[in-house]
């Protein structure tokens, strides 16, 4: 973990209410995709937890639904104006644990930390399926740059505007994987882990923090493996760990 | 040059900064990003006889200047503690510590209590009198005098440390309370605990918190948390450890005017990883600047004249 | 369209935003800049029976997300306010208002009162118990539900209109202090008064309010209220008006879930002028944001399931 | 009064922890020298009051002493930056009280409102003595601009560093007037109206506020015409009124 002051190189909305931030600055402390950066937002006592969508040297991407007074606030931040975060908070995702053939399998805002997830696995030569659902058009993300890395892309709609009419379960039929990353809304983690139950898969879970590192057991949830920190511990747990 | 050391109960401290309980965990993540050597002391996280896992979640909700917590206590319960949590502590605090310790009878306070007390680590025992009494009718054992003096004298009985008492502020009248914790025998008063809050949920129309109700604490509460130490000061004679807001080096030196010999941080950990070593490294420049050169002389200063 | 009218002990509420008393004078200052017809009510400054100064400044002390204030009732007094403040507020709000009234003694709240009873504009008397007792030991009549109860009865005796008990938050029980209050006879519960507090001035290393300590409200206080509110809903059956806190429209219906009837907001009047004004205008939107319909129906809405 | 947001045109230094800031903006509720505007800072609950030192119909300067929170934050805000404020606050000087033969008396950062009271009074062809206390040259301000609108200027430094030694006081045998308007410390304004006792004076009051618009009675003075509000029936005060 450092804390750190991100410069906005860009904030433009991608899809209803959603929106995607680029900044500039130390990424030394991000280690792994799922990791997600903890941003102070002026006048708000809590920090914001946002998953890391993508990184390189010199910065990174986040993408956020605006749902209150938070979100709302960064969605009016300029290109120029500083950001003070958190960053390289969690584990992430362990891509030494996915087979080759993996989907990664992402629901509405969800979805962004997968990205950066795919490219590294695609990157190391794995054969990645990304599975996405929405309620439609207004809020889908992100399909576009799975497929330009070349996963093969499947997305589901609530409402059917695009894509397999359902939710992103429906999809799981039409494709092959040894593994699964995923991260989304907790109804769809459920059931997505009840349809897979022997595929291995790793997901990514939300929790309301205190700190965002550790220190206050804001966050914790029980496991098989006793009570564990989302913030630190997670937010990605191995799904036979989590009890639903 | 200032002098920032502070004494309490005679436990002698480099400075009077500290981390509050619940707030810093057992340190290791914070040793993570920054040496904590430099605090004065540090008071764990609570600790009960039994491990216990705490409220369901969200146990979180932000509040201006301030959250709510419902934690619970989570903690792996005593045994743990003194195995594990201790001696990872002291690899990376090479200070006597505050232990904090909570109870839902008089005897989980007293075994709890006297365990810790044998530990060369543990400095000062700070008992956390806020929670239920079971055998009480579940009102907090911190709520009304009688049954904070009982806590009081069953710990002092049992324990060779010098105990401080740490109060709740959802009292009318917190000078009563450290009053008989002092004719108890207790050594010294913690205080204030967090005011108990609530938030709600306006999409789910249904209280935030799984608990329904948590404690506030942060920047919200120093102006009740200094009211308080100061009226304590004035009615007892053992020192008072002062917390509730603390987010910068001055409220530090308002909570020592107001009476307090050290002072706690709590919630601004949570925010700001560093605030207790920017804190620590504030203190003589601000010091300076308010004219003061030994930090034990301004206790209670603001109560003469 | 949607419904925010309310109904308090028998009065129709257009919608429920109540600028609270000692934060909105006697109205004319923000007549000036508004057109405060479009308020619910107003709870004026509070009157006691003679003319009061108040205390020394400074009478108000900043703090994180509120303020302190020390302003000790200053009023011209009960004859003054009904001779020249009422018609003045009169001439720029044409609604019934309610008047808050202090006293230091158990005949004061009932002469004062019962002068209110009788003026037309009047339709809620809302009788603050916060101030020391003169003749019961200088501890306010609202920290004991008997004196609390003591005050209520006394004045329901000698007036028509409906009277709410306005509650100070500074106790360990406030439901005791409410059903008290209720058996007593009172039509309503007004709540929260301000939270005790203080600050320092570093510099003089004294008090920074010449009173030492004073009231704490604005959003920082936010989380008591509501808790505070919610615990009173389930405790007495008679009407709340909500308050601590307050400063936009989520928090009118985070108050009402909680089970207000109405709403009042202090502190905020005095950073935002225009906060009432603006909250009764974004009460519909944020109504249909969160899927009500009807502002009535949904008081006390937190408590079911 | 009205609430209005200035765009800061310029905010620079121009005394020890003294800074002059340009605001552009809305100028039409100020109708009087002596009133103040009542700045929002973010993150702090209180507006900071501070007086308009001048002002024409596009836009206004004030001048303020670093010494706490909220003035330490403006010192840092930036041209371009908005600032958000209740203006034309307060009463103001009445300069159809002064004498043809009027001294403006300031004393350190008091003196920024009595500049736009000389301007005002030499247009309407008062004869305007100023006299200004300070310190030593570190935080004197503003002589230079009395001396510009032709007002007769002397100063009085603490240290002897500059004009007279010792405090304003001393200047009062060095001109003859026969009104005067004064702003400054307490103290100062204690002394002057104790060395002028024939003189009719305005004087202007500092007290810390709640609202600034005359609401909570935070500020209240007792006079002699019975208890005021020093943000709305003053904050400048006949000084017969007063109560030493
Ligand atoms: C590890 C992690 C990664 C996340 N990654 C993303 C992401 O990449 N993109 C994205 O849009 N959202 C993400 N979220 C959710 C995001 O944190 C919340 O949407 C955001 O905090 C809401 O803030 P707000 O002020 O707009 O909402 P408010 O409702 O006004 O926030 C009030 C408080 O509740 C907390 N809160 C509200 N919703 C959530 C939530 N769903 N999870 C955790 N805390 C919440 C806020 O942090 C704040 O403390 C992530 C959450 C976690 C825990
Ligand atoms: C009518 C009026 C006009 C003023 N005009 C000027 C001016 O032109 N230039 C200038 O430099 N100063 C002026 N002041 C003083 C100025 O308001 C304070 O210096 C400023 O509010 C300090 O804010 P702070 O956050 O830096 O200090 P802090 O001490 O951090 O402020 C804490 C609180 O105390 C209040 N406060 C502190 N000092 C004073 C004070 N002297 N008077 C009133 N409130 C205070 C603040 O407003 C705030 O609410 C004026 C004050 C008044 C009442
Ligand atoms: C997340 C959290 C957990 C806490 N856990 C404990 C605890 O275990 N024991 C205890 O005595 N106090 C506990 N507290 C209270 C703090 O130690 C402190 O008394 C209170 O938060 C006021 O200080 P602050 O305003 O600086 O946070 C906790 C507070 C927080 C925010
Ligand atoms: C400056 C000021 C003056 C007040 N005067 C009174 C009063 O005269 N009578 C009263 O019952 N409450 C008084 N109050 C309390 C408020 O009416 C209200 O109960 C309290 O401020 C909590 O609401 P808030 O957080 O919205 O300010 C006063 C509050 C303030 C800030
Ligand atoms: S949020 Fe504090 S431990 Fe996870
Ligand atoms: S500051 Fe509120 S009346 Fe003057």
């Amino acid at each position: 973990m450092i804390k750190t002051v991100y410069t906005i190189v860009s904030n433009e909305k991608i899809a209803d209410g959603a929106y995607r931030m680029r900044l500039s600055g130390d990424t030394g402390a991000i280690t792994a995709p799922g990791q997600f950066i903890d941003i102070s937002v002026p006048e708000l006592f809590l920090r914001r937890p946002i998953s890391v969508c993508d990184w390189d040297g010199s910065g990174l991407t986040v993408i956020y639904k605006t749902v209150g007074r938070g979100t709302d606030a960064m969605s009016k931040m300029r290109p120029g104006d500083a950001l003070e975060a958190l960053s390289g908070l969690g584990n992430g995702f362990d891509m030494s644990r996915c087979a080759r053939r993996t989907a990664v399998i992402g629901g509405g805002v969800g979805t962004p930390p997968l990205l950066g997830l795919a490219k590294r696995l695609t990157a190391a030569g794995h054969e990645v399926t990304a599975m996405l659902g929405f309620n439609g058009t207004g809020d889908m993300m992100l399909a576009d740059e799975f497929a330009a890395l070349g996963c093969r892309t499947l997305v589901a709609t609530a409402d059917g505007s695009c894509g397999t009419k359902g939710f992103v379960t429906e999809l799981l039929p039409q494709a092959g994987f040894d593994s699964f990353c995923a991260c989304g809304p907790l109804p769809m983690l459920r059931a997505l882990c009840a349809a897979l139950p022997d595929v291995p898969g790793q997901v990514s879970l939300e929790e309301r923090m205190g700190c965002g590192f550790g220190a206050c057991m804001g966050c914790t949830h029980k496991t098989k493996n006793g009570p564990k920190r989302v913030c630190k511990d997670g937010p990605v747990f191995d799904k036979e760990e989590l009890i639903w | 040059m200032v002098d920032t050391s502070v004494t309490l109960a005679g436990v002698e401290l480099q400075n009077p900064v500290i981390p509050a309980s619940g707030t810093f965990g057992f340190g290791y993540e914070f040793a993570e990003i920054y040496d904590i050597n430099c605090l004065g002391s540090i008071s764990i996280k609570g600790t009960t006889r039994s491990p216990r896992f705490g409220n369901d979640t969200p146990r979180i909700a932000e509040c201006a200047s301030g959250l709510l917590n419902s934690v619970g206590l989570q903690n792996p319960g005593v045994d743990a503690v003194v195995a594990e949590e201790l001696p990872k502590l002291r690899k990376c605090f090479s200070k006597p510590i505050i232990a904090n310790i909570s109870g839902f009878s008089i005897d989980e306070y007293v075994e709890c209590c006297a365990r810790m007390d044998t530990q060369e680590q543990v400095a000062i025992l700070e008992v956390n009198i806020s929670c239920p009494n079971v055998h009480g009718g579940g009102m907090s054992f911190g709520t009304c005098p009688e049954s904070a003096a009982e806590v009081t004298r069953a710990v002092k009985a049992a324990v060779k440390k010098p105990v401080f008492i740490k109060l709740t502020p959802n009292v009318t009248d917190i000078c009563a309370v450290a009053r008989a914790c002092e004719e108890a025998g207790a050594d010294g008063i913690s205080m204030i605990n967090t005011l108990l809050g609530m938030r709600l949920d306006l999409r789910r129309r249904r209280p935030l918190l799984a608990n329904v109700t948590g404690g506030l604490s942060g920047p919200a509460v120093f102006p009740v948390a200094l009211r308080m130490v100061y009226q304590v000061y004035e009615a007892v004679d053992i020192p008072i450890i002062g917390m509730g807001g603390v987010s910068c080096a001055e409220d530090v030196l308002e909570m020592m005017l107001a009476g307090a010999s050290a002072v706690q941080i709590g919630a601004m950990n949570l925010v700001e990883p560093y605030i207790c070593r920017d804190i620590v490294s504030a203190l003589p420049e601000t010091m300076e600047k308010y004219g003061m050169s030994e930090l034990k002389t301004i206790i209670g200063g603001a109560h003469n004249g």
